[in-house]
């Protein structure tokens, strides 16, 4: 069995506003507006159009942001919120 | 009989023509529509209760399901309900803010809060004192241009409100009294014909207040983000107009600034709204 | 002329509003709220020389149609999303249908619940899945419970707690009780793929559902919309395929649907000129009584015809269970709602 | 392990060269908070609903402890209110712990947990929504 692979919507299906240092999202086909803190936005850029596995996603991450605390469970914890509401989609 | 709040032209009929009688005398001074936006019906709910212990039900366009019907006694309640109802659920050209909102000099202070915050009696009271009154229910945000739109229907004062108010404007055309509705007392009031007049005008948001009645006198920022949720959630179409109610709000939040206050009386909320105002 | 008849009028012929009289426009635009045709009405009449009321109106009409569609569209993808995994085809029925398919049915239509149709096999797990991704039981009641699972031709309804929408879960698209049985396999091994994991009923099958569903599945209430519905899917049908009305003709008779999809096309010709071949036209005297409930509507929103009504909805339980059946359904019905005088 | 070549969009970010900081579990909480309809509001405009208790369907059943509707007469149940509650006086009540007018602690509170349970499709739902909303 393949590992399971995540990817987000392309950069046009949201629009997004940085209000007070949080980001207020608009997600075009749901019609619906998220709140999101860091690092929800940055994994949607990085999984923008494109999938990835979880490993891919957290080798990226620690290429172009001094991760702190990466670790498994946590990346986890984030990707599965953003599955929930349907911001990034699991195949 | 019809007449035009702002943008919004209401057909409103019912079973009971007293009712008719004093919407038609209270609504005297607004334009008629040929052509309503909304149909309001104000029915007994059932044939024999238009005599014995006659009861209004609140129909219209759009109903809710669960809403209960009120005495005649308190017909006007009625109207204003359904009135509010057409508009929360039916209406998209604007956004949607559950607020009270005075103009001037081109520019507008929205106020917003739970029922019993005081934003009626704000705007009410501000109306006395030189501002143009823009409405206490609504204010209508245009997605275009930004602007806000009036919706000065008759102003809907509660329980001490009413002896604030009559105190302050003694002068105004007052409704009649409704005692013990669900709201507790009720007393309408008609804006100023200058309200009236110039209820097309838009205006420039200028400032956004969140206030609190009850506490002891405090003013605080209200950041962006926290104004942002704060307005989808006092926003009866806000989800409903997608793209375009999310680009308006966040515009409104990033260009306005916006505070909380809480008064613990009229006056002192007056002063520390025009405070306010001179310094935004 | 009544609002319901004048609805039905402009629909089928938009030009006919730019002859409406103020009061006129205004009925229209209230009989079109209350059938949930508003947004059909929008796109159907050109706003071009439209008094301002009436276009600021149709605008606000065409864009609460823009979003309904965009939610049903996404609670498709969400339920593809939860159910995908289990490897059965996920049959998509009505007003989501026809948005996913691309279908003249589905312009400006208002959309409610998402319909889905799985093989009957298949239900417990899909129920299974739905929970599990965040759907909940809409309604507690054990008795509709119970009568749902044992005798409906779909599970109890299921809300989603996060996004507050109801999904309707099929095995067929007729209560078991009815008297039409139609043959559920087929309709699901008929099923066309729209190329994203889900699908919609084939042509005739969309028809014989929408027919089935307002002529044998209810007491026709807001019925005026399921039939504008079977107008845009006939028209659009036949124009594709010249051997339409024959391919229709022989499927209804493999589910038993003939007499339903022959009213349906009937009354949709009557109403909104649906062309057919002319054997399909030959009129029945009981059609008369159909378009009187269907076009039941007055100009300030409110049904007429209380008694046709009546007697429709009386019809809705017959068709729907044999005899015995609906008795002791009524009593159960008539039992619960017995309580003490409401106090005043 | 990845098939996309990094595209211009690390470079737009800051690259490797000034490393942005990043917490996976900064928030504590969730990252994500998702904006729902505020159908309350355009409730709360016509705050004036009914909720029955129980619905029509039970209109008999007795309430338990705990809001369940079970058979007339349960020890240990109430039996229901005389009249439907008013949205005004649930919104009351479940917001300062008081009782419903009219009935003492225990009965409110088992008429206040049916409320809680109603579900959407149940008569006095709307009404309860708009409540818990406008409660905060």
């Amino acid at each position: 069995m393949t590992a399971t692979r995540y990817r987000a919507p392309p950069a046009d299906a949201l629009l997004i506003r940085e209000l007070d240092g949080l980001f207020a999202l608009y997600h075009r086909p749901s019609g619906t507006t998220h709140l999101l803190a860091s690092p929800a936005p940055e994994l949607l850029d990085l999984l923008a159009d494109r999938a990835m596995t979880r490993d891919a996603l957290l080798d990226q991450l620690l290429r172009r942001y001094d991760v702190t605390d990466a670790a498994d469970d946590l990346l986890d914890a984030r990707l599965s919120e953003l599955i929930a509401v349907g911001l990034v989609y699991a195949t | 009989m019809s007449f035009r709040v702002g943008p919004v032209g209401f057909r409103v009929g019912s079973d009971f023509a007293a009712l008719i009688a004093t919407l038609r005398a209270l609504y005297a001074d607004y334009p008629g529509p040929e052509i309503a936006h909304f149909t309001v019906r104000l029915p007994a709910t059932a044939p024999w209760r238009r005599f014995l212990r006659p009861s209004v039900a609140i129909e219209g366009d759009y109903m809710l399901p669960d809403a209960a019907p009120l005495p005649l006694a308190q017909g006007l309640l009625a109207a204003e309900m359904a009135m509010n109802l057409q508009v929360a659920l039916g209406h998209r050209r604007h956004l949607l803010l559950h607020a009270s909102c005075v103009e001037r000099d081109g520019r507008a202070i929205i106020m917003t809060g739970e029922s019993g915050a005081g934003k009626s009696t704000l705007a009410t009271l501000l109306g006395a004192r030189g501002w143009r009154f823009m409405g206490d229910e609504f204010v209508l945000v245009d997605p275009m241009t930004g602007d806000v739109y009036a919706f000065p229907r008759a102003i809907s004062l509660k329980n001490e409100a009413i002896g604030v108010v009559q105190h302050a404007i003694p002068g105004g055309r007052f409704g009649p009294l409704l005692r013990n509705t669900p709201k507790g007392d009720i007393r309408h009031l008609m804006p100023t014909p200058d309200a009236i007049a110039r209820m097309d005008e838009p205006a420039r948001p200028a400032l956004l207040l969140f206030p609190a009645f009850g506490a002891s006198r405090d003013v605080r920022e209200v950041g962006s983000v926290e104004a942002f949720v704060r307005l989808t959630q006092a926003s009866t179409n806000y989800t409903a107009l997608g793209e375009r109610g999310f680009d308006a709000l966040a515009d409104l939040v990033e260009r306005v600034p916006a505070r909380a206050i809480d008064y613990p009386d009229g006056q002192t909320a007056l002063a520390m709204v025009e405070a306010l105002w001179e310094a935004a | 002329m009544k609002a319901g008849c004048l609805l039905a009028t402009v629909l089928a012929e938009p030009a006919r509003a730019g002859t409406l009289a103020p009061a006129e426009w205004t009925a229209l635009i209230t009989a079109a709220r209350a059938e949930q045709l508003i947004g059909t009405l929008a796109l159907r009449v050109d706003s071009g020389t439209l008094p301002r009321a009436v276009a600021e109106v149709l605008h606000d009409a065409r864009d609460a149609a823009t979003e309904q569609r965009r939610a049903a569209l996404w609670e498709a993808e969400m339920m593809r999303r939860a159910l995908s995994h289990l490897g059965v085809p996920l049959v998509l029925l009505k007003g989501t249908a026809f948005a996913a398919g691309g279908l003249a049915a589905g312009q400006g239509r208002h959309i409610g619940d998402l319909d889905l149709l799985v093989p009957r096999a298949a239900l417990p797990r899909v129920e299974q899945a739905l929970l599990a991704a965040g759907w909940e039981w809409a309604k507690p009641d054990a008795y509709d419970d119970a009568y749902y699972r044992r005798w409906m031709h779909e599970l109890p309804p299921l809300l989603h707690r996060e996004r507050d929408r109801m999904i309707d879960v099929h095995h067929t698209i007729l209560p078991l009780t009815a008297r039409t049985t139609p043959d559920a396999d087929a309709l699901i091994a008929g099923a066309v793929a729209l190329g994203n994991g889900l699908h919609v009923l084939a042509p005739p099958d969309m028809v014989i559902h929408a027919a089935l569903h307002l002529f044998a599945d209810g007491d026709l209430a807001g019925g005026l919309r399921n039939l504008w519905d079977i107008d845009r899917l006939l028209r659009e049908f036949s124009e594709l395929d010249p051997d339409f009305w024959l391919k229709l003709h022989a499927r209804a008779a493999e589910h038993g649907a003939g007499p339903y999809v022959a009213r349906a096309a009937r009354l949709a010709a009557r109403l909104f000129a649906t062309p057919g071949p002319a054997a399909w036209r030959r009129t029945h005297v009981s059609d008369a009584l159909f378009e009187r409930r269907l076009l039941a509507r007055d100009g300030w929103g409110r049904e007429t015809c209380r008694l046709t009504r009546l007697a429709f909805y009386i019809r809705s339980h017959w068709i729907r269970m044999p005899p015995l059946m609906l008795a002791r359904h009524l009593l159960v019905k008539a039992r619960r709602r017995v309580g003490p005088a409401p106090n005043e | 392990m990845d098939e996309h070549p990094t595209s211009s969009t690390e470079d737009e970010t800051g690259g490797a060269t000034r490393r942005r900081a990043l917490m996976l579990g900064a928030v504590g909480a969730a990252s994500v908070m998702s904006i729902r309809p505020a159908l309350a509001q355009a409730a709360g405009s016509v705050l004036m609903c009914d909720i029955p208790v129980p619905d029509a369907g039970r209109a008999r059943g007795y309430i338990s402890k705990d809001g369940q509707v079970v058979a007339a007469g349960t020890a240990g149940a109430f039996a229901p209110p005389g009249r439907p509650l008013k949205g005004e006086d649930v919104r009351r009540a479940l917001s300062s712990g008081s009782n419903l007018p009219g009935y003492d602690y225990e009965r409110s509170r088992a008429y206040l947990k049916y409320v809680q349970r109603l579900q959407r499709g149940t008569a006095g739902f709307t009404c309860f929504a708009s409540v818990q909303m406008l409660r905060k």
